[in-house]
């Protein structure tokens, strides 16, 4: 066996995703025996799966407080960061205060609408995450229709 | 806030908040910071350079050049992956790192991804595969240490130990495929071989210090 | 018991099974669009690990991952596309070198049906506009991330169905659109950043104003750029 | 107040001469180099002021710009490399701070490299840009190295590191691969060294091909710099402060590791690229998995 | 909690089954075969956000599903057009 034969094999671009999948593999396949544990005290925890169906038209996100007078209460990381915290998981658009009046099976449509605990953590509290997340698409598209537009290009 | 950060990094300076999402400057954070923009100003104030290249199997050199149109688009990505690159060192949550990460790889790809030639589109689309596969360790990792520890911030980790030897291990995997260090170097490398030097520079800088970044955070998450 | 943490080491253990099949068949894998179409699995496996935290901050990361899965999908696949098209040029280039009289040898036609006639297929002419209303609409009314990626599958379904009956924009046409409108995209981005989030910190008692336009423009921002999509020449 | 500008004036000017003085011994003791690997492959060699006299010489020299470099950047790249080095110095040597800012700063020397190689547009410039991208392989180890440190010392703070082999002495019996990665490290920084493929003779000089007159001789009093720097950071953290608080013993030291690394030079061929890196990655290998031991027992 | 954990073992099946299914089904060497077989997995994994009650996760990911495949079926059908 000629290492110096596997060092020129393994720099070669084609391989390369192939031997990182591999090792990617082993090192999972040695975390799969190691226990993981799960820490009862979560941030934002949310409420038993299934459990405010028929109880409230706005299941299952239903994370308490009064539209525009009452803010939810909501477990952060930073609350003295955050002064408007579980004022936007509280608050319900018109339309979707009135549609929550008439129906109990439409929860994640009313509460997806502006408002709502994802809404909260999504543009407030981990605002950064969807500024990257928006970025990472822009960036894709930037690429994607740059090489679409220019294909027919000549150098 | 956390005394642990001063050993390793150096003298913490403060934060900004955004909510959960606190970025915090130390010694180290804002050298890397400063380092980062700096670099990005000049690679939006340097003109690409015309490379010379080796004809093999024939006699003469061949001029490569990027045309302006391509100029635009890389030059756009350089500075997107500069900026980024910036903020990923005051970052100061797990989870908001990993997809500057994902953003920087983009970014990457998009710096090379305008050029026509056979060999350097190749070495993108690979480094492409790899970037795919590592959103599993880095996205992954971050949400075990979610569950084991119940936090993503980095300056709430640092404050008490967590036993979180194999997380790491994770999330380390997760950063050297994004970065393409070795033994993984080689699709990242031949993209290096495009011309266009500002714009290839910002792919080394960015992945340099990022990696370490990752050490700090390596060092401090425990 | 809990349930979520009662299921926690299940889920995890399947998200693993997932990850390391999937890796492992990558690692055999010599085919590069077959890589391709693996690593979405990858993406599947990552999903379930996220998903097992089960909070509402797991839902909040669910999102994020999702979407960059979707954006390396969409950029990397291109590279490839075009990877393949300039290594075909280069071959025939080459070719051209080497054969000579290629033009005159006798040359296979490849098979293409053209005998489908979509005139038959009435769905085609009537339930796109419908459909692809009532999703724009929901799309709308939901807003954020999601509202955007329901409208943009409305405005996709419509469009390709508009270019298979022979409705479709010109390629010409769509260069102009194109821009215009990931130009309109780019800049409802930055009105999320700078009306929107920067907007919560500065001004919280209005937050309400802010809430709404960071809604609507982060919908408009996707829907508007992946509806594009539908407007491709396959 | 006139007290306060004098001391200014004052602390400017021992910044100076700190500076001069790590530039004068850097490139004494790589003219000394030089002059051994000579001597062992029993040649007469060069003076050993020689590498000064060279800088010298391209300082006064004329300086021209290739047609095809992309500016500003062929220029900058020289001039960061003497900020990289003289904040290194006065950062790590002088003030004493965290040793992974110093990691951070010889990371930017390979940006320095492949910035200098790929501005030109020359093609060997190039090959010595990617290639020195290759060899950022290098510094895997040194980040295990950090690593095994932290978890011994429980601070990355050079100071601190100091003031606990003053307490428990040298980290090198300690951690003997976290000194040999790092004495690795010093071995690919020296000129004709086995992992010196970036100036591989092959390739004319390597990423200062097109970098001449007083461009040239900034990197070359930044590489002199480098290596006085880098020789001081291994005698602080792995030998301590018998050496390091006496500035006489530090430069024997210094000329004893000098003396040391010209030995291995001189009898060592060089690697083909692939080989180099990959002969690193093992030399990372075994450092990790002493980390991965040292915090496992933990 | 019957009906969650039902729901849950019934995605965790889909999901690893899928995925055996993906990389060893029969005639998986045609792109568009692997491609249609990925659906089970995805199904199984919408499965799994419906027993965490992870609703909106699972609307975005059935939207960005259905816009990922065109992405792949458009790139299958270029790469046999080039290949042909």
């Amino acid at each position: 066996m000629d290492i110096g034969k596997i060092w020129n094999y393994i720099s070669k671009p084609e391989v390369v995703p192939r031997l990182f999948a591999a090792f990617l593999c082993l090192i999972l396949a040695i975390e799969f025996f190691v226990p993981t544990t799960y820490y009862k005290d979560q941030l934002y925890p949310k409420d038993i799966p299934q459990s405010q169906i028929f109880k409230s038209s706005l299941a299952p996100y239903d994370r308490g407080g009064v539209p525009l007078i009452k803010p939810a209460d909501i477990k952060t990381q930073y609350p003295q960061f955050e002064p408007i915290r579980g004022k936007i998981t509280a608050y319900l658009t018109p339309l979707s205060q009135w549609l929550s009046e008439k129906t109990p099976y439409f929860g994640t449509t009313i509460v997806s609408t502006p408002g709502g605990i994802l809404d909260e953590i999504l543009y407030y509290t981990r605002g950064m995450d969807t500024i990257l997340e928006s970025l990472t698409l822009l960036i894709s598209f930037m690429i994607f229709s740059w090489i679409y537009l220019n294909r027919e290009r000549v150098e | 806030m956390s005394l642990n950060i001063d050993s390793i990094a150096g003298v913490f300076y403060g934060y900004i908040p955004f909510g959960d999402i606190v970025f915090y400057f130390t010694e180290f954070s804002l050298i890397g910071f400063i380092i980062a923009l700096f670099f990005t100003l000049v690679v939006y104030l340097t003109k690409p350079e015309k490379q010379l290249e080796f004809q093999i199997g024939d006699f003469g050199d061949k001029l490569n050049y990027v045309s302006l149109e391509e100029l635009k688009i890389r030059r756009l990505m350089a500075i997107v992956c500069g900026i980024c690159t910036a903020f990923a060192m005051l970052t100061g949550d797990l989870f908001d790192y990993a997809l500057f990460l994902a953003v920087i790889g983009i970014a990457n790809m998009g710096i090379v991804s305008a050029v026509k030639k056979e060999g350097v589109l190749s070495a993108a689309f690979y480094y492409g595969i790899i970037a795919m596969i590592s959103t599993l360790p880095l996205f992954g990792a971050s949400a075990l240490i979610l569950a084991k520890t119940g936090t993503l911030s980095i300056l709430e980790l640092a404050k008490n130990s967590h036993d979180l030897l194999f997380q790491k291990i994770i999330y380390a995997v997760g950063m050297v495929g994004e970065t393409g260090i070795a033994p993984f170097y080689a699709a990242k490398a031949e993209m290096f071989r495009a011309p266009g030097a500002p714009y290839i520079l910002m792919i080394h800088l960015s992945s340099l210090l990022i990696i370490v970044r990752t050490v700090e955070i390596m060092l401090n998450v425990h | 018991m809990d349930i979520v943490s009662y299921m926690f080491g299940k889920s995890i253990f399947v998200g693993m099974i997932v990850g390391i099949l999937s890796l492992y068949a990558i690692s055999r894998q010599k085919s590069d669009l077959h890589t391709l179409l693996l690593t979405d699995l990858v993406e599947c496996a990552m999903l379930v690990i996220i998903a097992a935290v089960g909070t509402d901050l797991a839902e909040a990361l669910i999102l994020p991952g999702l979407v960059v899965g979707l954006a390396e999908v969409l950029a990397v696949s291109e590279i490839l596309i075009y990877r393949n098209e300039v290594r075909k040029n280069n071959l025939m280039s080459d070719n051209k070198k080497l054969r000579l009289f290629e033009e005159f040898l006798a040359k296979e036609e490849p098979y293409v049906n053209t005998d489908v006639n979509f005139n038959k297929m009435e769905v085609i002419y009537s339930a796109p506009k419908f459909i692809g209303f009532i999703l724009v609409l929901y799309g709308a009314f939901l807003t954020g991330f999601t509202g955007g990626a329901v409208m943009a599958s409305g405005l996709l379904f419509y469009l390709l169905s508009q270019g298979a009956i022979g409705n479709g924009v010109s390629f010409n046409d769509i260069k102009h659109s194109w821009e215009a409108i990931s130009g309109f995209s780019g800049i409802m981005w930055a009105f999320w950043i700078l009306l929107g989030f920067a907007g919560f910190f500065l001004f919280p008692e209005h937050y309400l104003f802010f809430l709404v336009i960071t809604g609507c423009a982060l919908a408009l921002k996707v829907g508007s750029k992946l509806g594009l999509i539908g407007s491709l020449r396959i | 107040m006139d007290i306060i500008i004098l001391n200014n004036i004052y602390h400017v000017i021992d910044a100076i001469s700190y500076g001069l003085y790590a530039f004068l011994v850097g490139g004494l003791l790589l003219g000394f180099h030089r002059k051994i690997i000579a001597r062992i492959q029993g040649r007469p060699g060069p003076p050993i002021i020689q590498y000064l006299i060279h800088t010298f010489k391209y300082y006064l020299k004329e300086i021209s710009i290739p047609i095809t470099a992309g500016n500003p950047l062929y220029i900058f790249m020289a001039l960061m490399g003497i900020m990289v080095w003289l904040t290194a110095l006065y950062l790590g040597v002088v003030f004493k701070t965290s040793l992974l800012i110093l990691i951070g700063l010889y990371v930017l020397q390979k940006i320095v490299e492949h910035g200098c190689g790929l501005s030109s547009g020359s093609p060997y410039g190039k090959l010595g840009g990617v290639r020195s991208v290759f060899s950022a392989a290098a510094e895997v180890p040194l980040f295990a190295a950090v690593g095994i440190i932290y978890i011994l010392t429980q601070s990355l703070i050079i100071k601190d590191i100091i003031s606990y082999q003053l307490l428990n002495g040298p980290i090198i019996f300690k951690l003997p691969f976290a000194a040999f990665a790092f004495f690795i490290l010093l071995i690919s920084k020296a000129p004709n060294s086995p992992f010196g493929i970036v100036k591989d003779k092959s390739i004319v000089s390597g990423y200062i091909t097109e970098h001449f007159g007083i461009l040239e001789s900034l990197i070359l009093i930044s590489d002199a710099i480098a290596w006085f720097v880098l020789l001081w950071l291994f005698i602080a953290v792995f030998i301590g402060p018998i050496v390091i608080l006496n500035p006489l013993l530090t430069l024997i030291g210094m000329v004893i590791l000098t003396f040391i690394i010209s030995i291995i030079c001189a009898l060592t061929p060089l690697l083909t690229p692939n080989h180099s890196v990959m002969l690193q990655i093992l030399i990372t290998a075994l450092v990790i998995i002493d980390l991965l031991h040292k915090s496992a027992t933990i | 909690m019957d009906l969650i954990i039902l729901t849950l073992y019934l995605g965790y099946f889909l999901l690893i089954l899928g995925t055996i299914g993906v990389i060893t089904g029969p005639k998986v060497n045609d792109p568009l075969n692997r491609l249609l077989n990925i659906e089970v997995p995805s199904l199984g994994l919408m499965l799994i956000f419906l027993a965490y009650n992870q609703t909106l996760a699972l609307m975005t990911y059935i939207a960005i599903n259905s816009i990922i495949t065109l992405v792949f079926v458009r790139t299958i059908i270029k790469n046999g057009e080039l290949e042909a």
